[in-house]
């Protein structure tokens, strides 16, 4: 099964307290975020909606990743639901506008959970449909 | 306050593919308190347009703008050169601000992105719920400050019918019985002996059966 | 003497009586009609016509009544306030009547949304109590609801339905003393199965004096099976089946076994409602099953029915 | 134009429990004033007796608190310690009418056997085999499990049965849990961890069967398990404070800020009704939210966030959806000079920025706190 390595533009829609600390200490280790990845932070994941995924869309990305903190570890408390459903919805969306739900995907994390998310970025790649053998 | 839910994208699409141009125009009274159609609504349906038009390798031209109340010509005025400029006029105002545009700009093509639904209010944030349709005469003072006419599936006015149990209606399960909140709250305020009278039947020519209506006050009227 | 039917009559007589109910085709074949008429003619007093029951489009009552005057047996007509305004109400009251039919069931009816027609529109322009008081301003005052005289008489033996198990219990009893103030002279209450409660309802019928001012049918519906019970109490509207009542058909088995222990269920509750002070009479429910009503009547010691007293 | 930033200084103590004493005695030590409200028996099983809490409106630093069942309908207060404490319940382990194999709970265990021990029995209870069933049906909080534990160790000093402590998800973080552990089991007591757990109960005993072995055991002692009290729905409701998934008050979340703080800044829950841990974990978590609600109330004023949220009042449609969604209760309508707008408390807010992307007229932005205080310094 191709490897392909998906380096088309990719946003990173993150919660500052979760992913932008992860990547705050990735910097520290001196790793960091592939280039076709453009990181985009906000305070919480619950501030993420429609219209921030529409115009990183709309700015060329192929790939929008959407990440805030864990169930129950949101500050805020309900940020990671409503991350969640926002997202569920967004999806929706594009896909009743011609662009396949599998390019938005949602994750939850933690600030020690760096090597994940790099890890996530990278398997972020179409769905390999055709794949022979199990149905 | 009017309750309304953007209708669904490929709906709106379906009535845009020729136009190579749309102007969104939202409304910031109603629409934009109940989340439907005021500026960021506006913002986020032109992105979906957008990005629509892209994937479709269609051109199209898609311009925002939002009045502060659509069903008001002199907030609409302003929009006389956009409406000239555009192909189709996307209002995402209830169904008062669309008409009130076609009304005022009788060449343009008006399309609805919202479906109006009802005279309500929030339960709790983003759930609304009916709570008047206007009949044009008002009979809550009999029934406790609860509506038999907009809140009973069967808008009786000597209910409850037979299919009220646990206080739901049998209709829906997510409808509580217009009937059993009336008994209650005539209970609670000491009422329950209004329910003895018989209500004779409405008069409805007050309501919307009676064709559409009008308000008007002499002493205002220059 | 409000109408001359022979349901009015065998109640002022003080006979218990004994009424059934036939539902129409889904279609015009009236044959279906003719059949159930031979089916019940003999085991009771008179036949309620449903009027598209549960929503679902049939034969109209009026026309299927109509026969069933044709045939000498006398029909009840139900009539819904679901699927006509008063105009209509009041010229197909006309119409049965100018047919033979007398007695005359108002009903609220059953929303649309359960029927096979859920986008329609529905009118509810008037409610049951309200077409009661109608009916009786056509009958008594000889005029229609907007004023004008009536050319002729209007004779009506006016009906209305009671759900003693619906909530607030309280309602049942205040919505009952409406209708009798309304004017109307026989009940035809909701199936029993939760006798307890039926009682209760009875008794407060009874401490107002309603039941001297109105004769009382104690509606029983015979069950077929325990699927069929579980089936009524979870999706019927109104209809709640106890456990046990549910429990001992599940003990009784499958097919003919089963439906013989509905039957014998159905009689033990007719006899037992007899003894209860203010119910003159029983409406057996036997949609699709009108064979059950002959033994049901048979072993409730109802058969055969008394004759109306020449006076 | 912002209000004073005069802090109210007295603290308002919920609850009327051992936390609660032990906060009001902290408080009063730090030179606060208190206001009790015992808020007991809202909707549990007591009726309502003593003040109740009916909402509370304004922010930390100046709170107006609204009150039912006291003499004052309104109290003014800069912080407000919910320590509602917790409840506890009989044990989830029946047996069967008939079986005469004894349950008990730890405490009444170790009470029967030094009873006992008076009346010379200590040979009998040195041939019984006890059986201490913890995590079952659900996991026993830590407090019961010490208080079991510390039950076998009353008892080893006693008598000599023999012991075996079933466990499932004994986590042993609290140094009292740890020694009690370690202790016992240097004295003999067997710890049989199970995931899957049967007990048959007959004539001769309970048989307790896990995936590894299969005992008979012919006393059972089984902690009593913990619940949140009864009103704590009712007060997280009125108080606009969150309760988590296990029923009992949450904090915020503790990476980011010290435990005890509520969702609502200058609201905070202290002891048993927020942390499950033994008695002493929990008498130090009062006295460490004490100390920051005293250092609070002293300070004057209330730090500012880094970053807030600011509302553009000519803007602001009033359609309440800030206020709504604010999952910090931070956003208050307010009329000044004429305009009635949403007002954001910059002390009470979070920065997290929800009310920012949900405002349908886009009115609202979050603003580093730096910038705004030049703007007043000109």
């Amino acid at each position: 099964m191709s490897d392909a390595r998906d380096t088309s533009p990719l946003v990173l829609i993150g919660c500052q307290r979760s992913a932008g600390a992860a990547l705050a200490r990735l910097a520290d280790e001196g790793r960091a975020l592939p280039s076709h990845v453009r990181w985009q932070s906000v305070p919480c994941g619950g501030t993420i909606d429609e219209l921030m995924i529409l115009e990183a869309f709309e700015s060329g990305a192929e790939r929008v990743m959407v990440v805030s903190c864990a169930a129950g570890a949101c500050n805020s408390v309900v940020g990671d639901e409503r991350a969640r459903r926002r997202t569920a919805a967004t999806r929706e969306l594009l896909e009743a506008i011609g662009i396949e739900g599998w390019r938005l995907r949602y994750e939850t994390m933690a600030p020690n959970m760096g090597a994940d998310l790099l890890r996530w970025v990278d398997a972020f790649v179409a769905p390999v449909e055709e794949s022979v053998g199990e149905a | 306050m009017i309750v309304a839910e953007r209708k669904p994208i490929a709906e709106i699409l379906a009535n845009l593919r020729q136009a190579s141009s749309v102007a969104v125009v939202g409304c910031d009274t109603c629409v934009a308190v109940c989340m439907a159609g005021g500026t960021k609504e506006v913002a986020v349906l032109s992105a979906a347009l957008r990005l629509a038009a892209r994937q479709e390798g269609r051109e199209q031209l898609i311009t925002e703008a939002c009045v502060e109340r659509q069903c008001e010509v002199e907030f609409n005025e302003p929009l006389a050169e956009l409406v000239a400029e555009h192909d189709v006029i996307l209002s995402m105002a209830c169904g008062v601000g669309v008409q009130t545009l076609a009304e005022q700009y009788p060449s343009a093509v008006v399309y609805p992105a919202l479906n109006t639904k009802f005279m309500g209010r929030p339960e709790e944030l983003g759930t609304w719920s009916e709570r008047c349709l206007g009949c044009g005469n008002c009979v809550l003072d009999k029934f406790g400050g609860v509506c038999p006419i907009t809140r009973c599936s069967k808008n009786l006015l000597n209910g409850p019918c037979g299919g009220s149990q646990d206080g739901i209606c049998e209709v829906d399960p997510s409808i509580p019985c217009a009937w059993q909140l009336v008994y209650d709250r005539l209970v609670a305020i000491g009422q329950l002996e209004r329910l003895w009278q018989v209500e004779p039947p409405k008069d409805w020519t007050t309501s919307r059966d009676g064709g559409p209506r009008k308000v008007v006050r002499e002493d205002i009227v220059p | 003497m409000k109408s001359g039917s022979k349901l009015e009559r065998l109640l002022e007589q003080g006979s218990f009586a004994l009424t059934a109910e036939l539902g129409p085709p889904k279609g015009p074949d009236v044959s279906v009609v003719d059949r159930k008429i031979e089916l019940l003619r003999n085991v009771c007093d008179a036949v309620n016509v449903t009027d598209n029951q549960t929503a679902i489009v049939r034969l109209c009552s009026a026309a299927a009544c109509a026969r069933l005057v044709a045939a000498g047996t006398e029909p009840v007509m139900q009539m819904t306030a679901r699927d006509r305004n008063r105009l209509a109400i009041q010229a197909d009251v006309f119409g049965a009547v100018s047919q033979g039919v007398r007695n005359l069931l108002c009903l609220t009816g059953d929303h649309q949304t359960f029927g096979n027609h859920p986008q329609a529109r529905n009118v509810y322009d008037l409610d049951s109590v309200q077409m009661i008081a109608m009916l009786k301003g056509m009958r008594d005052e000889g005029h229609l609801l907007g004023g004008e005289e009536i050319e002729g008489e209007v004779p009506l033996f006016i009906g209305g339905a009671a759900n003693p198990f619906g909530d607030p219990f309280e309602m049942r009893v205040i919505r009952l003393a409406k209708k009798v103030a309304a004017g109307v002279d026989f009940i035809q209450t909701q199936c029993i199965y939760d006798m307890p409660r039926f009682r209760e309802w009875m008794r407060r019928i009874v401490d107002l004096g309603l039941h001297e001012k109105v004769y009382i049918l104690a509606g029983v519906m015979p069950l077929k099976s325990a699927g069929m019970a579980r089936y009524v109490d979870s999706s019927v509207a109104g209809i709640r089946i106890p456990g046990p009542i549910i429990k001992r058909m599940a003990g009784a088995g499958r097919g003919k076994a089963a439906r013989e222990e509905g039957i014998r269920m159905c009689a033990e509750t007719i006899q037992e409602l007899r003894e209860i002070e203010g119910v003159h009479g029983v409406h057996v429910m036997a949609v699709e099953w009108e064979e059950a009503i002959e033994p049901i009547a048979e072993q409730a010691g109802l058969l055969p029915r008394p004759t109306v007293s020449v006076e | 134009m912002s209000d004073p930033r005069l802090i109210e200084p007295r603290v308002m103590v919920v609850g009327q429990g051992e936390d609660a004493l032990r906060a009001v005695a902290l408080a009063e030590a730090g030179g606060c004033a208190v206001v009790r409200v015992p808020h007991a028996g809202a909707n549990g099983d007591g009726g309502a007796s003593g003040a109740r809490i009916e909402g509370v409106d304004g922010c930390v630093g100046g709170f107006s608190v609204r009150l039912a069942g006291a003499d004052e309908t309104r109290v003014g207060v800069g912080a407000i310690v919910v320590a509602l404490g917790n409840r506890r319940m009989p044990a989830g382990v029946a047996p069967p009418k008939g079986s005469h194999v004894p349950v008990m709970t730890p405490v009444a265990w170790a009470e029967k056997v030094r009873r006992d021990l008076r009346e010379e029995y200590r040979v009998a209870w040195a041939r019984r085999r006890v059986v201490v069933l913890l995590d079952h049906p659900s996991d026993t909080p830590k407090e019961t499990s010490a208080e079991a534990l510390r039950a076998v160790q009353d008892v080893i000093a006693l008598a000599h049965p023999e012991i075996y402590v079933y466990y499932r998800n004994l986590q042993v973080d609290t140094h009292q849990l740890e020694r009690l552990t370690r202790e016992t089991r240097e004295a003999g007591v067997v710890y049989c961890r199970y995931d899957q757990i049967e007990l048959a109960f007959s004539k001769d005993g309970v048989t307790v069967t896990t995936e590894e072995s299969q005992r008979l055991g012919d006393l059972l002692v089984v902690p009593e398990a913990i619940e949140s009290p009864a009103e704590t729905g009712d007060l997280a409701a009125r108080t606009g404070i969150r309760v988590g998934a296990d029923g009992f008050l949450q904090d915020v979340n503790m990476r980011h800020v010290g435990a005890g703080q509520t969702v609502r800044r200058g609201i905070y829950v202290a002891g048993r009704c927020h942390l499950d841990a033994d008695a002493e974990t929990q008498a130090a978590d009062v006295d460490r939210v004490m100390g920051r609600v005293i250092a609070l109330l002293e300070g004057g004023a209330v730090p500012l966030p880094e970053q807030y949220a600011e509302v553009t009042s000519e803007e602001c449609i009033r359609c309440l959806t800030c206020i709504r969604t604010c999952p910090h209760g931070a956003i208050e309508l307010r009329t000044s000079e004429e305009v009635t707008a949403a007002h954001v408390v910059p002390e009470a807010c979070w920065g997290c920025g929800m009310c920012v992307a949900n405002c349908p007229v886009r009115a609202i932005t979050l603003v580093p706190a730096a910038e705004l205080v030049e703007q007043e310094a000109v």
